[in-house]
């Protein structure tokens, strides 16, 4: 009881210093304006050449956050796929009816089409090559789900899952190190001569929509990755 | 903007409590995607701006959210789904290890 | 500074080429692809820490102070060639000792080389957070290799623990954003005086915590030593010489450049930090000797050994930095060649536990002969290269007033001899037992007997060394000349 | 020009060459023969500077009375290296020879870091030698070994606010930290309180290991108190007491090594009491008499070494061997005896003559003569079971030449010494200006002697008992114990419990909290 008390206490008092630390953030005099985020929201379409400006920051301004970021995918990934046995795969045993089945058929050309469009308009509308990796990721995940994780590996194997990621992470990579053949800096795009062309066009931006593919590829193998793994039982 | 910051407060103090008072190693780590989540829910609050909409330029300049934290929060949501996917991985092989899910029974290594 | 960006590069596109070359060529691939990049990655090291001084900012992606810039400076440079010591002697260790997962674990190596790398060139908070997560989630799943149930028990803790500091890590870096609206660290520095002292003292102190757990002070330790037990020892040599000096590293950065040096004697953390580090390594000292398994041993000895680098580098002088960054090559080059040399008693005769070293002293005389010196140079005996840090160490909190901190360190000498002794004195007597064993090859003996080396060459010539030392300070106590350079780059 | 010592260091190196073992003995006698010239033409006020890290250090530095230890210290170890290089291991010749050559650099340095250096040195390899040798000398190593080190460490916390206090790392009479000098100079010289690991270790450890290591490891603690601490008059008194208690512990001996080793705390007394006069003369003749029983213990140990090696222990009985069987060790055990009791013309003689000249409180006069007279009685006991008692001990093996022509070196020097003393004043430049061999001094040499012989005549069954050896209370061993416990229960602590752990985690965070806002 007095242990309890004691976590209670602890978790409160941490309560409290967060509190005032918000409370004093909330309360700070800020006149001097955010320059960082006024620049990319007035420069950015211009600098980048991709009007969602949330993707011109992560691949393009900090690109090299989200290299790392893959990286740590790659690595859950690659922890999933040696710890949990790979062995022998089996699904609660659950059968569907056959409308399950069919329909599941049905939707995955329609998944498929709307992940490549979510990746591939990444720099013009919300989305971008994480939500599109994701959306891609689905058609393994609801091949286990109905079918079972056996023939979901069996039309991908875990193997072709894994060089599928590594080729993207790859890919990004070797995008990003166009540039310095071309003598600029790494993952440089517009600087390094990369034609932006007219914003909004789906040819525009340079690199990103190529380094949106990318990582629509290695997220969405990851993340198949990652779910068979977890589901697999002994 | 008061209101946002006490319920990010609670749910980051929960679930802080929730890790170090639960004994189920799923709900440790339940724990933790609650903890995950307060702190994507501070990105998304100091992106805010009143009146602001989502950072992307198609139409004419308008009033957006800063879409740096945005761009942040979407990088740290991949990072936790890694680390909570690695913690349910381990979670599985201790269940499977230890035939339990009692936290207090990983006593194998001590000293 | 076109090579610093490669020192990112190339170990990730190294482990992506093992992914690969795992499906299509087995093991064919792997010899040459390992060795032949970690040998590139030797130059490529010796070419940036060679021109770590003037710094130079590299700017990823061109875009200046709007994007990523990453930073190589006379602080870098000393990680840097802990990694350069370090990491060659690991992969060509590991191809011999590693007969488990062996492509996972080099892909895991490689990245969290890449992550360690990340975190010590780059001069921007959040890409610092993401670059710790790299290394210290690969990290962990480097722990959990050899799936044993202590292994999982390990990793589990290990990574329990590592989110927990790392929210707060996150939790920091927000609000920094938040307060400043940049995550460049000399921007962050120079809007940092302006901010009121409660909320950085909260920021400092989440800061502070979240890389602490990763350091492991007492009582933030506990993980360190189960994550250790079960684990690739190779690992091990990475794990205490490099994962554990990041995070200083990390730290000292965080500390050091975003809040200055003034803030941290204002708001008492230099006191804080030196009696942190006396209560952990007295306490770790002590657990150290109770312990009958070497890996946990040693990891406690980390434990202390690190106490001893964060009291050295929270004195707050010249002296002081320079004998905590010292220590923090002299322990990576020490606890590598302890490790190494207990990963060959387990290679030969999987023995981990100090009763079943019996003998191992006849059996093997020259490897325990490194394993003597290194523990000597441990425990801080002259004339080995631990005693001339400790030296700087100690004549530095005497100097800055810290008398009890300096007088505990060699108390603290005392206990450490007490357990190396014990392990030493184990080596060499004698047994009736007649040992099955393995043979280590040239490949194993190498890397120790070099490391090993270099407890004597440094301990007899610390000038080598030290002429990079030297130039840290500078960079530190006073930021200004750091944010200069990264504004100005 | 280099450090004697050097000739040592470069001699451990060399033996580690793949040579064949007649290779061996011939290096290790041309090293030695080496460092003895080279300390036999160092000239006083030669020295040698170096940079280190950011210290003028001075490795190098000669003066009359590092001269002439050094001349003791290279004479002793060619005559302990003769003596032991047939009969012990490469391995520990090697460690033999780092030993006296760090002992010799000691003798020779100019700073305190060099100093503490190769302090350490001596206390690491001499360990070594200890640990290695048998499997029943570990746990002796390892209390040893803690032994040293804290003592090594007490001098370096000296060091450290020598240095804070003045800057400057010079070797010369110490002004702070004069604590910490004491108590790692009263473990070096085995000072009653701190001298529980000497008996331990001379009286377990191979015979060979106990005579290098009783030449060198409390006469460097002699040589570095007349350096860093002379002329502290309550030493005088505590050097008497410790004197005394070394003549009753050594009484109650049944062991001759441990018996010996008792016995250098009794020597040992004398020297502290002719630093602390803080006088020349004391000094002087504190350090002629670090000379004299250098050579005499060093041959008593050698003598029993010899016993050791032909009977196996080194009971009192078995001494009877030596009056029957060992002649050459007979010989070189009376020459040692008369000197160690004072006796004129004996080289012991002179020094206790010039140590009793520079005192001049009656109290302590008193206390020289009876320690002469405790000394005495307790050399007549070694006598008696040498000589005079009947035994039925037999040899097991013959002496190896090498032993005894070792012996037989230093045997020769002590009658040198001891027939013509004006010799060592003229070979250092040491003028003390005292007639050795005039009246006063005859009586006052001669008188605890005869004495002795008196008493020990009227309580001869006494003193020639057995005596059960008090089991010794060690107060580090108590606290050693302390300590251990407090590790098991922090140990305890730990036992796995994730929930725990964080809990302890969350409580630092907010203990950081509140330090750092409060």
């Amino acid at each position: 009881m007095v242990k309890k008390l004691y976590k209670l206490g602890l978790v409160v008092s941490l309560g409290m210093f967060l509190f005032v630390l918000f409370s004093d953030i909330h309360n700070l005099d800020r006149t001097s304006k955010n320059y960082l985020s006024e620049h990319y929201i007035s420069e950015g379409v211009q600098e980048t050449g991709a009007i969602n400006l949330v993707t011109s920051v992560l691949y393009d301004y900090r690109a090299f956050d989200t290299l790392g970021e893959a990286t740590v995918l790659l690595t859950a990934a690659t922890i999933l796929a040696f710890l949990v046995p790979v062995t022998k795969a089996d699904m609660l045993g659950t059968t569907f009816t056959i409308i399950v089945y069919q329909a599941t058929k049905y939707l995955i050309p329609f998944i498929a089409v709307l992940g490549v469009y979510v990746i591939m308009f990444g720099h013009l509308s919300p989305g971008g090559g994480f939500v599109g990796g994701v959306v891609m990721a689905l058609i393994p995940i609801l091949l286990s789900l109905t079918y079972g994780i056996d023939f979901s590996e069996y039309k991908l194997t875990p193997n072709t899952k894994k060089v599928v990621e590594d080729i993207g992470a790859i890919g990004f990579i070797l995008l990003g190190l166009l540039a310095v053949l071309t003598g600029n800096n790494f993952l440089a795009n517009g600087q390094a001569g990369f034609p932006l062309g007219n914003a909004g066009e789906l040819i525009s931006a340079g690199l990103i929509p190529y380094l949106n593919v990318m990582i629509g590829i290695k997220v969405g193998a990851g993340l198949a990755i990652i779910f068979n793994s977890l589901m697999k039982e002994q | 903007m008061e209101l946002p910051f006490v319920v990010v407060t609670i749910l980051f103090c929960l679930g802080i409590y929730t890790i170090i008072t639960q004994k189920n190693l799923i709900k440790i780590v339940l724990g933790f995607t609650i903890v995950e989540s307060s702190l994507i829910l501070i990105f998304v609050l100091v992106s805010y701006q009143p009146g602001g909409t989502a950072p992307i330029l198609d139409k004419a300049y308008h009033l957006v959210v800063d879409p740096i934290p945005q761009a942040l929060a979407l990088t740290s949501i991949v990072i936790g789904g890694s680390v909570t996917a690695v913690m349910l991985a381990l979670v599985i092989k201790i269940q499977k290890r230890y035939r339990t899910l009692n936290v207090d029974k990983l006593r194998k290594l001590k000293g | 500074m076109q090579a610093a960006i490669w020192l990112i590069i190339l170990p990730l596109l190294t482990a992506f080429f093992i992914g690969i070359s795992k499906v299509f060529y087995s093991y064919k691939l792997l010899f040459p692809l390992v060795t032949g990049s970690a040998i590139l990655y030797l130059y490529l090291l010796i070419s940036v820490i060679d021109h770590s001084y003037p710094p130079k900012v590299y700017s990823v992606g061109d875009w200046g102070l709007l994007g990523i810039n990453i930073m190589v400076d006379p602080f870098s440079g000393l990680l840097l060639l802990m990694i350069a010591l370090l990491f060659l002697p690991v992969i060509v260790f590991s191809l011999k000792y590693i007969t488990f997962h062996t492509h996972n674990y080099f892909i895991l190596t490689y990245i969290m080389t890449a992550g360690i790398a990340g975190m010590v060139l780059t001069a921007d908070l959040f890409n610092l957070y993401v670059f710790l997560e790299v290394s210290s989630l690969s990290s962990c799943a480097l722990v959990a290799l050899k799936k044993t149930n202590k292994a999982i028990e390990g990793t589990f803790k290990y990574l329990v623990m590592s989110t927990l500091g790392s929210f707060f890590i996150l939790l920091a870096t927000i609000l920094t954003y938040d307060l400043t609206g940049t995550l460049n660290m000399a921007e962050i520095s120079v809007a940092f005086q302006d901010i009121p002292f409660q909320i950085k003292s909260i920021l400092m102190a989440f800061f502070i915590f979240g890389y602490a757990i990763k350091i492991g002070l007492i009582p933030l330790h506990a993980w360190l030593p189960d994550s250790y037990e079960e684990s690739p020892i190779p690992y091990n040599v990475l794990s205490s010489g490099l994962v554990m000096k990041s995070a200083v590293y990390a730290l000292i950065r965080v500390l050091y450049i975003l809040f200055g040096f003034d803030f941290l004697d204002e708001t008492g953390m230099l006191q804080i930090g030196v009696v942190w580090g006396v209560v952990t390594f007295l306490i770790a000292h002590l657990l150290a000797f109770q312990q009958s398994n070497v890996i946990r041993l040693l990891a406690y000895s980390s434990i202390a050994q690190i106490a001893y680098i964060t009291i050295g580098l929270f004195v707050g002088t010249e002296r002081g930095l320079i004998g905590g960054n010292f220590h923090i090559l002299n322990h990576a080059i020490m606890k590598g060649t302890l490790f190494f040399v207990i990963a060959i008693f387990h290679y030969s005769l999987t023995a981990v536990d100090i009763k079943d070293l019996k003998g191992l002293g006849f059996r093997f005389p020259l490897l325990s002969f490194t394993f003597v010196v290194a523990s000597l140079a441990i425990v801080g005996l002259p004339p080995f290269n631990g005693f001339i840090s400790k030296w700087l160490i100690v004549e530095a909190a005497l100097d800055a007033g810290f008398i009890y901190a300096a007088f505990s360190i060699l108390v603290g000498t005392f206990l450490s001899l007490t357990y190396y002794l014990k392990v030493i004195v184990t080596l060499y007597t004698k047994t009736d037992k007649t040992i099955e064993m393995k043979e280590p090859g040239l490949a194993l003996k190498l890397p120790t007997i070099f490391l090993g080396s270099l407890c004597i060459v440094f301990g007899i010539a610390p000038s080598l060394p030290l002429s990079l030392i030297d130039k840290i300070p500078t960079f530190l106590l006073d930021h200004e000349e750091y944010i200069s350079i990264l504004l100005g780059g | 020009m280099i450090t004697p010592g050097l000739f040592y260091l470069i001699g451990a190196l060399l033996l580690l060459l793949p040579i064949r073992e007649k290779m061996t003995y011939i290096l290790a006698i041309l090293m030695t023969t080496a460092a003895l010239m080279m300390t036999f033409y160092l000239v006083p006020g030669d020295r040698v500077q170096l940079e280190f890290l950011n210290y003028t250090l001075t490795p190098v530095k000669v003066d009359r009375i590092s001269k002439l230890t050094g001349l003791i210290f290279t004479f002793g170890g060619l005559g302990s290296v003769i003596y032991c290089f047939r009969i012990c291991s490469r391995a520990n010749l090697r460690l033999i020879f780092i030993f006296i050559g760090s002992a010799l650099t000691v003798a020779f340095s100019g700073d305190l870091f060099t100093l503490y250096v190769f302090w350490e040195l001596m206390t690491i390899s001499s360990s070594f030698l200890i640990i290695m040798a048998s499997d029943g000398t570990k746990k002796t190593g390892y209390y040893y070994f803690l032994i040293q080190v804290a003592g090594g460490l007490s001098a370096l916390w000296g060091v450290f606010l020598q240095y804070a206090a003045t800057g400057d790392l010079a070797l010369k009479t110490i002004e702070a930290g004069i604590p910490f000098f004491m108590i790692a100079v009263a473990i070096k010289l085995a000072f009653v309180g701190f001298h529980t690991w000497l008996p331990l270790a001379y009286g377990k450890a191979p015979f060979y290991v106990a005579v290098v290591l009783s030449i060198y490891t409390t006469k460097v603690g002699v040589y570095v108190m007349s350096r860093l601490l002379p002329g502290i008059d309550i030493l005088a008194y505590a050097g008497l007491f410790s004197a005394l208690f070394g003549i009753g512990m050594a009484l109650l001996q049944t062991q001759v090594r441990r018996f010996l080793s008792y016995s250098i705390i009794i020597q040992v007394g004398y020297m502290i009491i002719g630093i602390s006069m803080g006088t020349v003369a004391g000094i002087t003749g504190a350090m002629f008499h670090l000379v004299n029983h250098i050579l005499y213990k060093t041959v008593l140990f050698m003598a029993v070494g010899v016993v050791v090696y032909t009977t196996g222990k080194d009971d009192f009985e078995n001494l009877g061997i030596m009056g029957r069987k060992l002649p050459v060790t007979s010989i070189a055990t009376l020459v040692a005896f008369l000197g160690i009791a004072g006796v004129p013309f004996f080289n012991g003689y002179m020094s206790k003559a010039i140590i009793k000249d520079a005192v001049n409180e009656p109290l302590l006069t008193w206390g020289l003569n009876l320690m002469s007279f405790g000394t005495c009685l307790l050399f007549l006991k070694f006598i008696y079971y040498a000589f005079l008692k009947k035994s039925t001990i037999s040899l097991d093996k013959q002496p190896a030449l090498s032993m005894q022509v070792g012996m037989g070196l230093l045997t020769v020097m002590m009658l040198v010494i001891g027939i013509h003393p004006v010799w060592l004043e003229s070979v250092t430049n040491m003028d003390v200006a005292i007639h050795y061999f005039d009246k006063k001094h005859l009586v006052s040499g001669i008188q605890p002697f005869l004495w002795s012989i008196a008493i020990f005549i009227l309580i001869k069954k006494y003193v020639v008992k057995n005596y059960e050896a008090p089991l010794p209370y060690d107060l580090y061993r108590q606290i050693a114990k302390q300590v251990v416990t407090t590790g098991y229960q922090l140990s305890n602590y730990h036992d796995g419990k994730l929930t725990k752990y964080l809990l302890w985690t969350t409580s630092t965070l907010i203990i950081l909290l509140a330090l750092l806002l409060f």
